[in-house]
């Protein structure tokens, strides 16, 4: 007991007090580093079982609530699925009524521009302002006390597909923000506005030339395929890099030491690969970033030539922890491609490259070269059914984030075991319609289960523990200094497990399916509450959501094959649940 | 007029290679033979093209399509005797055997209506369903036409016309197709069941 | 542009078919004409009496049948080495020159220089330019039906079969223009699939080949521009890809440089002013059938889209 | 029951009136549709198929018309595509094999000495069947669904997704009917010739004619279910969503080119196999000479046939197969000259030295093998791998086969109308019209298909609608056109002729050309019976060495009956009854094309027509107390 | 003789709908139809419009009639209405919640085209009128072979 409270002090310095000392949420990850660790202790695998709900809210939506609940001070503020309502919640009176709404008067068009439902994956807060996304391309800036409109940047232009459905992240005094629309042949950037008045103060694409893209002399990648000039050109047929990709929909971390924003790439369009020869730089990637000046200061390519839909958008984890015996500053990212990384968050080195989920695409990742080495039978083909292919298009792991947990040095990962069947078709651009060139047909993957949430040992390079579900897990997880997990289901179950064993403690049957971001906070009554916002969607709720006729097995991309069933096991809805101990 | 030969004392019907009714049921036979031929030969033709075998299926579940093979096999015996007696146009026997071989033939096809879903895969899932089942189809057809014709002439032979050398060369060339629908079972069984399994 | 004739060959490998096919031909006619000749000698003779020949005659006449039967299994076994000993001087396909991949579609061709540098791939349409004097491989493709590849003054043809991939390689001995087109039926316009080769000095193959791998510069003024905006901003967008513009569709021919080009919608008209707008006026009555609409425009709208077209250099 | 009654107990006169009594058939609407009698349901057949051959040969006149200047517009690509579609479907399935098959329906029974085929019904069901698919095919047509994807159709062109509408599945169901006659002739053939021959004809003296019957109905038997499987294939590819040919889930697109070419091969020698045994039937008479090397023919007949199964891939040297496989089938393509040469080695030695009687058939084989031996060598070119890839699917093939395929079987069949027509309808053609008819179809002939090797080789592929003015070949291809047109002409003067035969009054003798086989025995037209007394002969030229036939008795007079013989040496082994006339074979051949017709439209007109189909199959089998059944 | 008869008159109406499904036309529409009611009758044009619909990315929405980003096609809810006018005007301006306008994209008669595909994917047109499967990846039952079902009402 003593080694693992040592272990614990030691971590939680070397991670700059990653989490929330004071019981807040204010980032949707936690904390800038992800780690979505909660030190909050009175909620314990010993009373977890004694969870009852505390409040509930409807937000009157039928729409994928993938929005993290921040809670600043005593309120709790969030964004809904399109039209994105930002919601305050006063939390000091019971039942925890609504302080104000704000209403962004989102485009209804952007709608049928969003591949993967017309989900929010929540607000930012700093300074007295929260910062919101719309999925019509637009950030807003709104008062934290009064729901009054501070100022708004029109960033996206849905015409073309883009839009806008990640989380914002503040890093310092800029608003961190990413295109969605990687299915529309629209190419990625991500910009940082000044949290002051919204104002540009540096734009990165993600394809194109290398001013574009922000590298310059201070680019350093660790891999000598990541170095050259242009490579955002040279790395694609003529032209194509226009239509190439590489939003940035997902999780931005933020290294406070070094001044770095860190970010994954989304995949390169369209996801026919035979479109699009090269190695589709900076596609399926991940990228260090200055803060201030934005500039590139190291990259890494997850999925270079990505066959697949393997966007590297999932979360960073930055940790500074023991490897190997020394300390190091530490990346670790859950990849779409079924890889745990590790990286050295300093310069991109991948130190650890292991499979988290069963894989058949890829052989393995070279750590001499860094390169993912593809296996050539499950290569994707233009006019050829390849069958069985794992993991599927929305990956080993999809945007639903994992946590970490500094006490037992685990990655908690909530994700799917599917398998797909893909062939690939000519895509054609039209600006505003889907890029894909792929049709999709999924299934269920080895073991016959679709999902998971798996135990990862950082240290041990291996599973500690997996406990499978029926459906793939699409929400975030959740991890306390009680040594909880959470998480939920796509049939509604807001399940409790054991960090140590993965043992199930506690569940709660929610309204609708489970997409949401669990996070903890400490009341102002004192108490330790759990909030988890219930609402089936993003791209494998649509099922039930956009009613997809399952008839047809490659419906929302194959979704329609993954989770026939989901109808039948779930329903819509809108709804946030708040728990303590009762 | 020179008259050479005379065929007034030769019978004036017979069995086997005397009868063209034979000859003919040996034609039908040797080309739906052929048929079967073609159709195997396109299985393992796909079969050497796809990436796995079966493809996108689980193996295909060998009960139904062992218990038809062993029922096939099981009715050889009547069906010889069938043969046997027809020759001595013995009516009784015959016509009891006919009722025998009416219930051999219902009952695989019977359980065949099973082995189509034994096989775990449907025709329109892809290439391997499709030959399959258009294997399977094929055989059934052939069992359910000798099936139909055994159940009229066992008809027949309960009339009036029963009695009669004609409809005995008739029994006995039903029961010399029966031979070929059971025979032609066996390596399509084999490749149905065994061959993906060794695949 | 040269004949479009198996007998006109421009290459080393339709040279040794068209040699083989003479060859074969002045044997063959020979054959015809002797057996034409014992014909002729039957019908003239007035013939001999009896319904029989005697004995001696009939084995005088097995010898002779016989002895013309192992002639002609002679004949051919020599046919047949021919064959395969031309067969046998073609070379391998080889991976390692320089590789284009062809597409056939209903009714055009697809042509994609393949590149393992990414930057240097490059897609056209309809022709295909080569260096003189060095085997180029072509990898054969087809997304809809069947198609073949055939241009008789380089070699004989080879089919594009969806869901396989077949080689060819060709190689020219000397600079020219070789037409070919579509061999194996595809539908409504098959007649209408042709493809120019430009066969070139390796200095001019180069040249074109930097040349075609730049995007377009868009005009920045009169009609043009104005026949730019509509490209973009019009139906035609939604097919076809022009570099250097914000029009990126792929299921129709590729344009860039589009005015380079020798012909208008796969040979079926030469690339001038007066045919693009007639083609542009009403492609149903130039390629019935085509997939490519006619397209409501006026005619000023029309002249510039042909000017702005025309201009693609 | 009346107490048998046999031969032996009526003079031979009496015999005659009552087996004609016997065989005989009302002259009734009733007896018409009812008839089993092999001689009318051959000439049926052959005045059917040479219906197709008209309608195949428009649709070709019209295809010519639109070809012959440059840039034309007499018709569309969509209406071309169907017309070239229609004339090879036509030209293969309804007139070539039919025309060849049937002609053996109606002459094998009385080159072999006996009184009917081994199956008259069936022979009768597979007249109707055949008659609805071509109707089929060409009201279709008619209706602007005729089929457009070419005669051997290739997918994906006619699968489910690029064959639109309901084209294809007329032209695969077409097949399935043309498929279940051909088959039905096959078997019928087969067992006729094996034991069915009179007393005597040991296989040492069967006709050639009726070997090359014999040996095409063995390749029919074991090619054609290829073409079944496959056009059942595509039905379910189009029909019920299978996957045989979609390459993008396990099938494959070369499925049906090696299935189509197993039965496609061949096929060419259903037509030419048959067309050879019109020439050795024509030669004999008219060189006034028995025939040089038969056993020699026989074998080739038998190696022709044997080795047509082994090269089919020769129609697929351009879809990227293996090079060595390349190289075995050019041999296989190349070896099946040998038996061809040695045929025709052995016709001009048995011409050598006759007495040559120039009359019209005669001409037209002087003809035949004028225009096949160049066909054939066309063949041996396009057999070689290299030379197929510059000749393959272009006009230079198209040249080839016409002349294989007319210069290899029209021109021996016209001979053989000249020849046979006095037996079938018992009148003489006018000989001048015939020469004139037999120069026009040379000239004709060799003008519009010679040009068309010059113009494949000039890059001219098979299947465009049309070609721009610059490609220089409209000159060749306007002497094609008119070629084809004088050679259409020679065509209509056969009309003419026969039409003006056919007005003459019946008087033909029975053997006009004095020919030595056994069907020029009986009387022109023979009676129904074919032989009062069923015949026993000793040679292979029975009517030249025994001029009064030795006979076989003990047949009933009062039945419809027929000796049974022994499969080599024939000798009689029993004696078998013949089904009298039934209006079922009519009744179950419409109600399985109108279940069949169904079929394209949705897959439960199987299930369904099973009832219809069922009760006619039964009507058909089910004793009705003729005497023919009960013995 | 009768059932002969009535057999010949049920041939002659499939021939007939036969002149009417077989038709290709190429350009314009037929001026006796400006509804566009023809196009749904017509395999020509269905196949037509399935091809635009793949080349025009409509999968990308809406899949090969299941839907996923925009609303199933091959299911009887219509929310802008299912007749084959409402369909061509969801097409040419596009609907207010996502749906693009194709006016300037694609031609008139390819908009009726497409329509009239999409009325086939529901099967709303005649069995034999509708495609049979795609050479591809097989995502369910063709068109022509799935069942019809009573459009509901607009709306959701």
């Amino acid at each position: 007991m003593r080694r693992v409270a040592t272990i614990f002090l030691v971590s939680l310095l070397l991670t700059n007090a990653g989490s929330a000392a004071d019981g807040e949420w204010p980032v949707a990850s936690g904390s800038p580093q992800a780690l979505r660790f909660s030190d909050l202790t009175e909620i314990n695998t010993k009373n977890v079982a004694r969870l009852k709900p505390s409040f509930t809210f409807n937000t009157g939506l039928h729409h994928g609530e993938e929005s993290a609940t921040l809670v600043v001070g005593s309120t709790m503020y969030f964004v809904t699925p399109f039209p994105n309502y930002l919601y305050a919640l006063d939390l000091t009176k019971p039942g925890a009524p609504v302080k104000w709404k704000f209403d962004p008067h989102a485009d209804p068009a952007s709608q049928g521009e969003a591949c993967c439902d017309t989900v929010n994956r929540g607000p930012a807060y700093a300074d007295g302002k929260v910062v919101m996304n719309t999925l019509d391309g637009q950030t807003i800036a709104v008062d934290a006390a009064t729901g009054k409109e501070l100022w708004r940047a029109h960033l996206a232009n849905i015409r073309i597909g883009e839009t806008l459905t990640m989380a914002p992240m503040i890093a310092e005094d800029k608003v961190l923000v990413g295109n969605s629309g990687g299915e529309f042949g629209v190419r990625g950037w991500i910009a940082a506005l000044n949290l002051k008045d919204g104002s540009m103060a540096w734009k990165a694409f993600h394809t194109g030339p290398d001013k574009d893209v922000l590298i310059g002399s201070d680019f350093h990648p660790f891999y000598p395929q990541d170095r050259g000039k242009n490579l955002g050109i040279k790395t694609w047929p003529a032209d194509r890099w226009k239509q190439g990709g590489g939003n940035v929909w997902g999780w931005v971390s933020y290294d406070p030491q070094a001044r770095l924003v860190i970010y994954g790439t989304g995949n390169p369009g369209p996801w026919n690969p035979d479109q699009r020869p090269g190695e589709n730089k900076w596609t399926s990637g991940v990228f260090a970033r200055d803060v201030d000046s934005g500039q590139a200061r190291w990259f890494y390519q997850w999925s270079p030539h990505d066959l697949y839909d393997h966007d590297g958008i999932n979360e960073n984890i930055l940790v500074d922890r023991d490897w190997k015996g020394s300390p190091r500053k530490l990346l670790l990212h859950p990849g779409r491609n079924g890889y745990l990384y590790v990286l050295d968050r300093t310069n991109g080195q991948v130190l650890s490259a292991k499979p988290f989920v069963y894989i058949n695409s890829s052989f393995g990742v070279d750590l001499k070269s860094g390169k993912l080495i593809p296996n050539p039978a499950k290569h994707t083909q233009t006019g050829k059914t390849v069958y069985d292919i794992c993991p599927t298009a929305a990956g080993a792991k999809d945007w639903e984030p994992s946590a970490y947990s500094p006490r037992t040095g685990f990655v908690y990962i909530p994700h799917a075991n599917l398998c797909m069947d893909e062939e690939g078709v000519q895509a054609s651009y039209i600006a505003g319609t889907p890029y894909v060139g792929a049709i999709v047909r999924q299934k269920p993957g080895h073991g016959g289960y679709r999902g998971a949430m798996t135990a990862w040992d950082v240290a041990g390079e291996k599973i500690k523990w997996d406990h499978h579900e029926n459906m793939p897990v699409w929400s975030g997880a959740l991890v306390t200094a009680g040594d909880v997990v959470f998480y939920g289901t796509l049939d509604g179950w807001f399940r409790a497990l054991d960090a140590r064993s993965g043992k199930l403690l506690w569940q709660y049957r929610t309204d609708s399916g489970i997409v949401g971001q669990p996070v903890a906070y400490k009341g102002p009554d004192g108490h330790e509450y759990i909030a988890i916002l219930s609402g089936v969607g993003g791209w494998i709720g649509a099922v039930l959501t956009n009613r997809v006729d399952v008839r047809d097995s490659t419906g929302a991309n194959g979704m329609a094959s993954a989770v026939p069933d989901l109808p039948r096991r779930g329903k819509t809805g809108g709804r946030l649940y708040v728990f303590r101990l009762g | 007029m020179k008259v050479e030969r005379d065929v007034s004392a030769l019978p004036r019907h017979g069995f086997g290679t005397h009868s063209l009714t034979w000859w003919g049921t040996l034609g039908f036979m040797a080309l739906e033979g052929s048929g079967f031929v073609l159709a195997a030969g396109a299985y393992l033709y796909l079969m050497t093209l796809a990436q796995k075998w079966p493809l996108n299926a689980p193996q295909p579940d060998v009960w139904p399509g062992t218990v038809v093979a062993i029922m096939l096999l099981a009715s050889l015996p009547l069906n010889m005797l069938m043969s046997r007696w027809a020759k001595q146009e013995d009516l009784v026997k015959v016509r009891w055997g006919l009722v025998g071989m009416s219930l051999f033939g219902i009952a695989p096809l019977i359980v065949r209506c099973f082995e189509f879903s034994a096989v775990n895969v449907r025709w329109d899932d892809n290439g391997y369903g499709s030959v399959v089942w258009f294997l399977l189809g094929l055989h059934t057809t052939h069992i359910f036409a000798d099936v139909a014709e055994t159940l009229v002439l066992t008809a027949l032979m309960f009339t009036r016309h029963g009695q009669n050398g004609r409809r005995f060369g008739d029994v006995h060339d039903n029961a010399f197709y029966w031979y070929f629908v059971v025979l032609t079972w066996l390596p399509i069984y084999a490749l149905l069941y065994w061959v993906p399994r060794a695949a | 542009m040269n004949w479009q004739s198996a007998l006109d060959p421009h290459s080393a490998n339709a040279r040794h078919l068209a040699d083989l096919f003479w060859f074969f031909t002045a044997l063959c006619a020979a054959i015809w004409l002797l057996v034409v000749a014992a014909l002729l000698r039957a019908i003239r003779h007035p013939g001999l009496a009896g319904e029989q020949d005697p004995p001696e005659r009939q084995l005088r006449k097995s010898r002779i049948v016989g002895a013309l039967t192992a002639l002609t299994v002679l004949i051919l076994v020599v046919f047949t080495a021919a064959s395969f000993y031309t067969t046998r001087s073609f070379a391998w396909p080889d991976m390692n020159t320089l590789r284009i991949k062809v597409t056939g579609q209903q009714w055009w061709w697809q042509v994609e220089y393949r590149n393992h540098d990414a930057s240097q791939v490059l897609t056209t349409a309809n022709e295909i330019h080569i260096p003189v004097g060095r085997p180029v491989t072509l990898e054969l493709h087809a997304t809809d039906v069947i198609h073949s590849f055939w241009v008789p003054d380089l070699m004989g043809k080879q089919d594009l079969i969806p869901g396989r991939t077949n080689y060819l390689t060709l190689q020219a001995d000397h600079a020219g223009v070789y037409r070919g087109q579509c061999a194996e039926f595809c539908g409504l316009e098959h007649a209408r699939m042709a493809i120019w080769v430009f066969a070139q000095e390796p200095s001019a193959f180069e040249a074109w080949r930097r040349h075609a791998l730049m995007p377009n510069t868009m005009p920045d003024g009169g009609a043009a521009a104005k026949g730019a905006y509509i490209f973009v901003h019009r139906q035609c967008a939604s097919c076809h890809a022009i570099n250097g513009s914000d029009a990126a569709g792929q299921t129709g021919p590729d344009l860039t440089h589009f005015g380079a080009r020798a012909t208008i919608a796969a040979g079926t008209l030469h690339n001038t002013a007066a045919n693009l707008d007639r083609w542009l006026a009403d492609p149903q009555a130039v390629k019935p059938g085509a997939n490519m609409p006619k397209v409501d425009l006026s005619a000023p709208d029309r002249a510039a889209l042909v000017a702005f077209l025309e201009g693609l250099k | 029951m009346s107490a048998p009654l046999l031969d032996t107990d009526l003079a031979p006169a009496e015999v005659s009136a009552r087996l004609e009594a016997v065989w005989s058939e009302p002259k009734t609407l009733w007896g018409w549709f009812a008839t089993v009698d092999h001689k009318k349901i051959g000439r049926r057949y052959v005045v059917t198929a040479l219906i197709f051959l008209l309608l195949g040969g428009l649709a070709a006149l019209v295809m010519r018309a639109q070809l012959g200047t440059p840039d034309n517009h007499l018709v569309g690509p969509d209406v071309y595509n169907q017309l070239f579609t229609m004339h090879g479907s036509t030209m293969m399935f309804l007139f070539a094999v039919p025309v060849m098959e049937t002609l053996g329906v109606y002459l094998v029974p009385l080159m072999i000495g006996t009184r009917t085929v081994a199956f008259p019904r069936l022979n009768a069901f597979s007249y109707w069947v055949y008659l609805f698919g071509g109707a089929m095919l060409w009201i279709a047509f008619f209706v602007n669904s005729g089929p457009d994807a070419g005669w051997f159709s290739y997918v994906p062109l006619a699968g489910p997704q690029y064959g639109i509408g309901k084209r294809s599945d007329i032209w695969a169901q077409m097949i399935t009917y043309t498929e279940l006659s051909g088959l039905a002739v096959a078997v019928n053939t087969i067992v006729t010739v094996f034991k069915m021959r009179c007393p005597g004809m040991s296989i040492d003296r069967i006709p050639l004619f009726v070997w090359a019957q014999l040996v095409t109905a063995f390749m029919i038997v074991f090619a054609m279910p290829a073409v079944m499987v496959s056009s059942t294939m595509l039905i379910c590819d189009r029909l019920v969503g299978t996957h045989f040919f979609n390459w993008a889930e396990g099938g494959d697109v070369l499925l049906w080119q090696h299935l189509f070419w197993f039965f496609g091969h061949p096929e060419v020698y259903f037509i030419f196999l048959p067309a050879t045994g019109i020439v050795s039937a024509i030669i004999v008479p008219f060189a006034r000479r028995k025939m040089f090397g038969y056993s020699v023919l026989v074998l080739a007949l038998f190696a022709t046939g044997f080795l047509a199964f082994g090269l089919w891939v020769h129609h697929m040297f351009v879809t990227g197969l293996p090079r060595l496989g390349e190289s075995f089938f050019t041999a296989s393509s190349m070896a099946v000259a040998v038996p061809s040469g040695m045929q025709i080695f052995c016709w001009i030695a048995t011409l050598w030295d006759g007495r040559l009687r120039f009359a019209t058939p005669l001409l037209f084989v002087f003809g035949f093998i004028f225009n096949f031996v160049a066909g054939g060598l066309t063949g041996v070119m396009v057999a070689s791998v290299p030379i197929d890839t510059q000749v393959h699917d272009t006009y230079f093939v198209v040249a080839h086969f016409h002349y294989v395929l007319v210069g290899g079987a029209v021109f021996p069949l016209l001979g053989g109308i000249y020849y046979w027509f006095p037996k079938f309808y018992g009148r003489m053609l006018d000989e001048r019209m015939g020469k004139w008819n037999f120069w026009l179809a040379m000239v004709g002939f060799n003008l519009a298909f010679f040009p068309m090797h010059i113009l494949g080789l000039m890059g001219m592929p098979r299947r465009i609608y049309t070609y721009p003015a610059e490609m220089g070949w409209g000159g060749m291809n306007l002497a094609s056109t008119i070629g084809a047109f004088l050679f259409a002409a020679s065509f209509a003067l056969l009309a003419v002729n026969i039409v003006r035969a056919l007005r003459r009054a019946p008087g033909a003798p029975a053997n006009p050309w004095d020919a030595g086989s056994l069907e020029w025995a009986p009387a022109s037209p023979p009676p129904p019976h074919n032989f009062t007394f069923t015949p026993v002969v000793a040679s292979r030229e029975p009517l030249w060495d025994t001029p009064e036939l030795p006979v076989t008795t003990g047949l009933h007079a009062d039945r419809r009956e027929t000796v049974i013989t022994s499969l080599v040496e024939a000798e009689p082994q029993m004696c078998e009854s013949s089904p009298p006339p039934s209006i079922w074979p009519f009744v179950a051949a419409l109600v399985i094309s109108v279940t069949l017709l169904g079929s394209i439209f949705t897959p439960w007109a199987l299930v369904w027509g099973l009832v219809p189909v069922g009760i006619t199959l039964i009507g058909w089998f089910w004793p009705k107390g003729a005497k023919e059944e009960e013995s | 003789m009768s059932s002969a008869w009535a057999r010949f008159a049920l041939l002659a109406a499939l021939l007939l709908a036969g002149c009417e499904r077989e038709k290709r036309v190429y350009s314009g529409q037929p001026a006796t139809n400006p509804a566009g009611e023809l196009y749904q009758e017509n395999a020509y044009d269905v196949a037509q419009g399935k091809r635009l619909y793949t080349w025009m990315n409509c999968t990308g929405c809406h899949a090969h009639g299941g839907g996923g980003i925009g609303p199933a096609l091959m299911d009887n809810r219509w929310i802008y209405g299912g007749k084959i006018q409402q369909i061509y005007r969801s097409i040419r301006d596009g609907r207010k919640n996502g749906m693009p306008a194709w006016k300037n994209r694609l031609t008139d008669q390819q908009i009726w085209q497409l329509a009239a595909y999409v009325r086939s994917m529901g099967r709303y047109v005649r069995k034999d009128v509708a495609p049979s499967r795609d050479d591809a990846l097989n995502s369910g039952k063709a068109e022509s072979r799935r069942e019809r079902s009573a459009p509901l009402e607009p709306g959701r």
